[in-house]
């Protein structure tokens, strides 16, 4: 027992004297970025776009040239952990790469929750975190300096669909509110209900229901019994789809349309519900346009090409948001010229810059501000239907599900 | 007879409306032994149980020193030297054959009560070598042979410093040589100013050990008083052997 | 009225699938004293059996049931054979420990194998729904609840009629008089543990239908069954499926009565009510 | 022998408090992360362990815990100390609390009954306004992991030396009583109702401060980090891993199994959960009855230890 004991306490020591060599490589000559994310576990499945996302961008902006700072040519290097969507693990990671791995900057994870966490390590270290993951307003409420988000606010996601619904004919009247309990999902409903009352719209069902729920049926049930106008969901994607199959075989369907945060733009989406999907409103703050330049890939369609060829799934908003991350850092690092974490971190929060995933600048609270564009999927392709005005032609109103 | 050191009055107790045990009233002095036997499912174990607290009565009073405890929890009156052994005996298996006796040592009536292991300990060394048991001190409890783990349930319930004993059927599976043995075992229990109510099925040993017979058949308390006159009682006869119609 | 039917039906729809999945743990708890903590992925697994048999074989997902079936009772034959019988005389909370560190591996495989796609097992049929009276029937559902109910039935007759299923209740009752029956307890213990783990292949083809499957699917489904296995007593298959039921019934009532959010606190609370208050009477055995 | 035991637990637990002064910032993390896990082993220890009542819902303690500390400083701006006892009076307050009723139940109806109390609490806990809901509650932010380390050790020793303590009482004996044959025990004297509440409440102290301190040093909670119930699995899995029931079985078993899985997590990154999971399958095979039982048994046999196991617990 004792022997254990000891055996115990010498690893622990030759542990710590270790500890500081192992993350030896950085050399002047590249500058690291460093991520926690969730490659495997419960997120994975939205976590893959932060982790292919990041790599790509990192091996592009190298293959230009890599940052200039203060005269010289450094190359970006990149690590990047798995926290197996653990909250826990992902605050530890981010630790090991600011103090072990010695990364220069952070990058962030997916999902309001994990960057709230993960974003006090970086406030801890005073070292820049750009995170193009979490939405939620909570995370730029807090007074942090050295957090920036390339997500627009989750309370202005539904804002461009009801200006939308108030120039739409048959203008609707009543809406069905669904949305669930997490943070970002709480933003979004609280912003919608506010958004509902200055339109004018009457909220005839209002119902949260808990994360990770599968079972929709009652909500369903209720809503189809008090039949509103339109529904508006807010959730995660696995739940997204239970919603609308199960709205499908109970008959529940809006009069006239329905609309959700999450789940639309994704290619995931339209192949796990097959022709299911059509209909479906949803909303991204971007598309791959070629109206959107950018000094690296060319432009958002290229991109959105390279990144299908090499990856074999098509990229969303968060990948382009990741993409927006790096660049990010390239863009304020030149500007600071400098490695210094506080000085980046002043650069970062003066960058403006136009990019593929749309124009990047930090408003003082450290979060992007973009347009969302409603988008509906139409025979299996994603249609741009509204932003400032309209830009395709939306399906409208809704048919029943039978005569689909 | 001296003042009785526990007396039963009425004692009654219903399973979901089945009877087990009706009325039951009786005494028992200082010092003396007194036997119960019955038939099987006559209710001898629920009595025991009843007395020692882990069923609790439908009606009907429990005395022990002159105090009421038929309310009490069975904690508390093993505490106030109330041991039982159990038919389907219960040792502690995964502890060594000392430490089972150690815990009844730590535990039992208030005034043996060692707040200390290492004093509870040997205390239960003395109880291992006055049952035999010394040379299996260490060995685990469940990996005891049978007669040595009757010895076990002795032991165990001595370590309490109970007055009053209850042995439930400590020699059912025993042979002649083994019964002896524990029949000479319960005496020098009862040498030591303990009063014990013996539940058992070997008529012989009864016979020989107990100063007073009670007998139970269905629930209901059918004969007590000296063993001969009991034994030799209609009903009890009946009882065993089954009514015969003229 | 006419939403509290509708509702109703939902709950027991819901409730005969969470029965189907909880069976296959119960048999294995009851009759092996091992809480399987991979039931979840195994269930997990059977949706992806379905799934490939129905999109690249072309297979109907019910008539791809009884493959998927077969082939989760193989994998779950072979698991008890020759690696949960080596430790099943040890501590009981051991078999908790091993089944974890299988669910591990099993949803890590998933996920190397299956990528962490939603996958949806989708006929033409799913979705469509028949009228009664003002109360939507999904047929999916509703064959899914009637596969449940049959399932059950067949193993309440396995288990009491064939003498096979006597020897596995035997096994339950008593190790020792098992083997007085004649029967190898290793094949029988592997039996038992292949029949859990087809039933919850059935439940994971049925569960794909109604809703979907990612690797990561068990985790939820496993704490569902554990809930329901022991509502419904274990090894009592009729018993499970009500515990189900009850389960299901209870979740829509409160979505709809009190709150979405709180179907949580009903169906746990409900639990432990149970529990606390009446253990011998509602369970199977206490 | 007995003293140089002291000695060498003495130095033991110097060298671990020297840590954070001396090793890199991810080993501290990494330290009070490991700690407070051993902690909660032992909790788990107390009531599973040694009273073999297998608790699935200690997370709840925990998780009040949590939450007492967080509502205590992010919504009454209390200070950390105020917090800290107040998430253990909560947690405490719940054992003693729901203690009577459910540990009344046995076996598989105990652990379902405790992993639904802990369902039920995060629950409850999601839908309370005070407490944030679903959202979750942010703590201010303190840099000072020397003293989480510092504070988790003393915890984690703290613990450790209450079941040290267990291991040679009266009241630890009666504990162990009821884990051998409640109905024995009851009969033998011991307020079996009582000892088995005590047992709970003390795992549930030591659960919700390990909790507390966790709250703030992470500064953000939701009711699904504060309760997580695979938390409870791994409380179980790590006092099995070591050896239940015994002194540093739990702390020597949690130690190796956090080890593991970070140095897998940083090291091999996405294959860490497969050797994860290959590691306890391979841990219960080779030896069940823990990592002390290991090592006491391979000293006195050899490789034929396994053999022996093998052949004793398989069918």
């Amino acid at each position: 027992m004792r022997r254990t004991m000891m055996v115990l306490a010498i690893a622990a020591v030759a542990a710590c004297k270790r500890a500081p060599e192992q993350g030896g490589q950085i050399t002047a000559s590249q500058i690291t970025l460093g991520a926690s994310v969730q490659l495997t576990g419960r997120l994975a499945n939205t976590g893959r776009y932060y982790g292919d996302g990041y790599a790509m961008a990192v091996e592009r902006i190298n293959e230009k040239g890599g940052v200039s700072v203060g005269g010289k040519q450094l190359k970006l290097a990149l690590k990047i952990l798995d926290n197996q969507s653990d909250v826990n693990l992902g605050v530890r990671q981010c630790t090991q790469l600011l103090t072990q791995d010695k990364v220069n900057f952070l990058l962030g994870p997916f999902s309001s929750n994990d960057a709230l966490d993960q974003s006090s390590v970086a406030e801890k270290y005073q070292v820049p975190m750009v995170q193009g993951g979490g939405a939620s307003s909570q995370i730029f409420s807090r007074n942090y300096k050295y957090i920036f988000g390339t997500l627009p606010p989750a309370d202005d996601y539904y804002a461009s669909t009801i200006k939308m619904l108030m120039k739409m004919d048959p203008k609707p009247k009543t809406v069905a509110l669904v949305a669930a309990d997490d943070s970002f999902d709480v933003s979004v409903a609280n912003g919608t209900r506010k958004l509902l009352k200055e339109a004018g719209l009457d909220l005839v069902v209002d119902k949260q229901y808990r994360e990770n729920n599968s079972d929709f049926s009652s909500i369903l049930s209720l809503a189809k019994s008090s039949d509103p106008d339109i529904l508006l969901w807010s959730g995660h994607e696995a739940e997204a789809l239970n919603f609308i199959r199960q709205a499908k075989s109970l008959g529940m369907s809006p009069k006239l349309m329905y609309a959700f945060t999450v789940g639309v733009p994704t290619a995931d989406f339209r192949k796990a519900l097959g022709k299911d999907a059509e209909y479906a409103f949803g909303m991204t703050p971007w598309l791959p346009s070629k109206d959107l330049k950018d000094d690296y890939f060319g432009d958002a369609a290229v991109f959105a090409k390279e990144y299908q060829q090499r990856f074999g799934y098509a990229p969303d908003y968060h990948a382009a948001s990741a993409i927006a991350d790096v660049e990010v850092y390239a863009k304020a690092i030149a500007a600071a010229g400098s490695l210094e974490p506080a000085k980046v971190r002043d650069a970062v929060a003066k960058v403006d810059f136009g990019s593929l995933y749309g124009k990047v600048k930090f408003q003082p609270n450290g979060q992007i501000s973009l347009p969302q564009t409603v988008i509906q999927i139409q025979k299996g392709e994603v249609v741009e239907i509204f932003a400032e005005d309209f830009l395709g032609k939306p399906r409208y109103p809704l048919p029943p599900w039978a005569k689909r | 007879m001296t003042a009785p050191i526990f007396e039963v009055k009425g004692l009654t107790k219903k399973f979901r409306g089945l009877t087990a045990l009706s009325d039951v009233t009786f005494q028992v002095a200082p010092g003396e032994i007194l036997g119960l036997i019955g038939p099987n499912g006559a209710g001898k174990t629920t009595l025991i149980s009843l007395i020692s607290g882990t069923l609790l009565p439908t009606a009907g009073e429990i005395h022990f020193e002159g105090r009421r405890i038929d309310g009490l929890p069975a904690f508390k009156r093993a505490r106030l030297g109330i041991g039982r052994t159990f038919q389907v005996m219960k040792p502690f298996p995964g502890l060594s054959v000392l430490e089972n006796v150690t815990v009844g040592a730590l535990f039992g009536a208030t005034e043996g009560q060692e707040k200390k292991r290492a004093k509870a300990r040997e205390l239960a060394r003395e109880l291992l070598e006055f049952t035999g048991l010394t040379r299996h001190a260490e060995q685990r409890a469940d990996q005891l042979g049978g007669p040595d783990r009757k010895r076990l349930e002795f032991a165990k319930a001595l370590a309490l410093h109970p007055k009053l004993l209850l042995l439930d059927e400590v020699m059912a599976g025993l042979n002649h040589v083994e019964v002896d043995e524990v029949v000479a075992l319960i005496r020098k229990i009862r040498d030591r100013k303990v009063t014990i109510l013996v539940i058992e099925h070997v008529m012989k040993a009864i016979r020989n050990l107990s100063d007073r017979l009670l007998v139970i058949h269905h629930g209901q308390q059918i004969a007590q008083g000296k063993v001969d006159e009991v034994l030799a009682d209609q009903r009890v006869v009946e009882a065993y052997l089954g009514k015969r119609r003229q | 009225m006419q939403l509290f039917a509708q509702i109703l039906v939902n709950g027991i729809l819901l409730g005969g699938l969470y029965g189907l999945m909880a069976l296959g743990m119960g048999l294995v708890w009851g009759v092996l004293n091992i809480v399987n903590l991979a039931h979840g992925a195994l269930i997990m697994l059977g949706g992806y059996a379905v799934y490939y048999l129905y999109t690249k074989g072309g297979i109907d997902p019910f008539a791809a049931l009884p493959i998927a079936m077969v082939l989760l009772f193989l994998f779950g034959y072979l698991l008890q054979r020759f690696l949960l019988n080596l430790i099943v005389r040890s501590a009981q909370l051991n078999t908790l420990l091993i089944t974890f560190g299988l669910d591990v591996v099993f949803v890590y495989l998933a996920q190397l194998l299956f990528s962490a796609d939603f996958r949806t097992i989708n006929p033409p049929y799913a979705g469509s729904n028949i009228d009664v009276g003002g109360v939507t029937i999904p047929y999916a559902q509703l064959a899914a609840f009637l596969v449940a109910i049959f399932l059950a039935a067949i193993l309440f007759l396995f288990l009491d009629r064939t003498r096979t299923g006597r020897a596995i209740r035997a096994t339950a009752q008593n190790l020792t008089a098992a083997r007085l029956y004649g029967v190898n307890p290793r094949r029988i213990y592997a039996l038992t543990f292949g029949t859990g783990a087809a039933l919850a292949g059935a439940a994971g083809g049925l569960y794909g239908v109604v809703s979907q499957i990612t690797p990561y699917i068990g985790v939820t489904l496993t704490a569902k069954s554990f809930v329901i296995a022991i509502l419904g007593g274990l090894d009592k298959p009729i018993g499970v499926i009500l515990g189900g039921l009850l389960l299901g019934i209870a979740e829509a009532m409160t979505a709809l009565y009190l709150d979405p959010t709180f179907t949580d606190i009903i169906s746990f609370g409900l639990l432990v009510l149970v529990l606390v208050a009446k253990p011998a009477q509602i369970l199977g055995r206490a | 022998m007995k003293n140089l035991q002291r000695a060498g637990l003495a130095l033991l637990a110097v060298g671990l408090a020297a840590v954070p002064f001396v090793a890199s910032d991810t080993l501290v993390q990494f330290g009070i992360n490991a700690l407070l896990v051993a902690t909660l082993t032992q909790g788990w220890n107390i009531i599973g362990g040694f009273t073999g009542y297998p608790s699935f819902g200690n997370s709840v303690f925990y998780g009040l815990g949590t939450y007492g500390t967080a509502i205590a400083m992010a919504q009454l701006h209390l200070p950390f100390g105020v917090g800290l006892v107040a998430g253990g009076v909560l947690g405490v307050a719940f054992a003693l609390l729901f203690g009577i009723p459910i540990l009344r139940l046995r076996g598989p109806y105990f652990a379902i009954a405790t992993l639904g109390l802990a369902a039920v609490m995060s629950a409850i806990v999601a839908t309370i306004g005070f407490a944030g809901k679903n959202i979750g509650l942010i703590l201010p932010l303190f840099r000072g992991d020397t003293l989480f380390y510092e504070l988790s050790l003393v915890l984690l020793v703290a613990a450790t030396g209450t079941v040290a303590w267990l291991a040679r009482s009266r009241f630890g004996a009666g504990l162990v009583a009821i884990r051998e044959d409640e109905d024995a025990a009851q009969v033998m004297g011991i307020n079996t109702t009582m000892y088995k509440v005590g047992a709970l409440a003390l795992a549930a102290f030591f659960s919700s401060l390990a909790g507390g301190i966790h709250a703030y040093w992470i500064t953000f909670i939701d009711p699904g980090s504060a309760f997580d119930p695979t938390l409870n699995v791994r409380m179980v899995i790590m006092t099995l891993f070591g050896g239940p029931g015994t002194i540093f079985g739990p702390v020597l078993g949690s130690f190796v199994l956090s080890a593991v899985s970070e140095v897998l997590a940083s090291k091999v990154s996405t294959v860490a959960s497969l050797f994860y999971g290959f590691v306890i399958v391979l841990a219960v095979v080779f030896m069940p009855k823990g990592l002390l039982d290991l090592f006491q048994g391979f000293r006195h046999s050899g490789f034929r230890y396994f053999a022996q196991n093998m052949r004793r617990f398989r069918l």
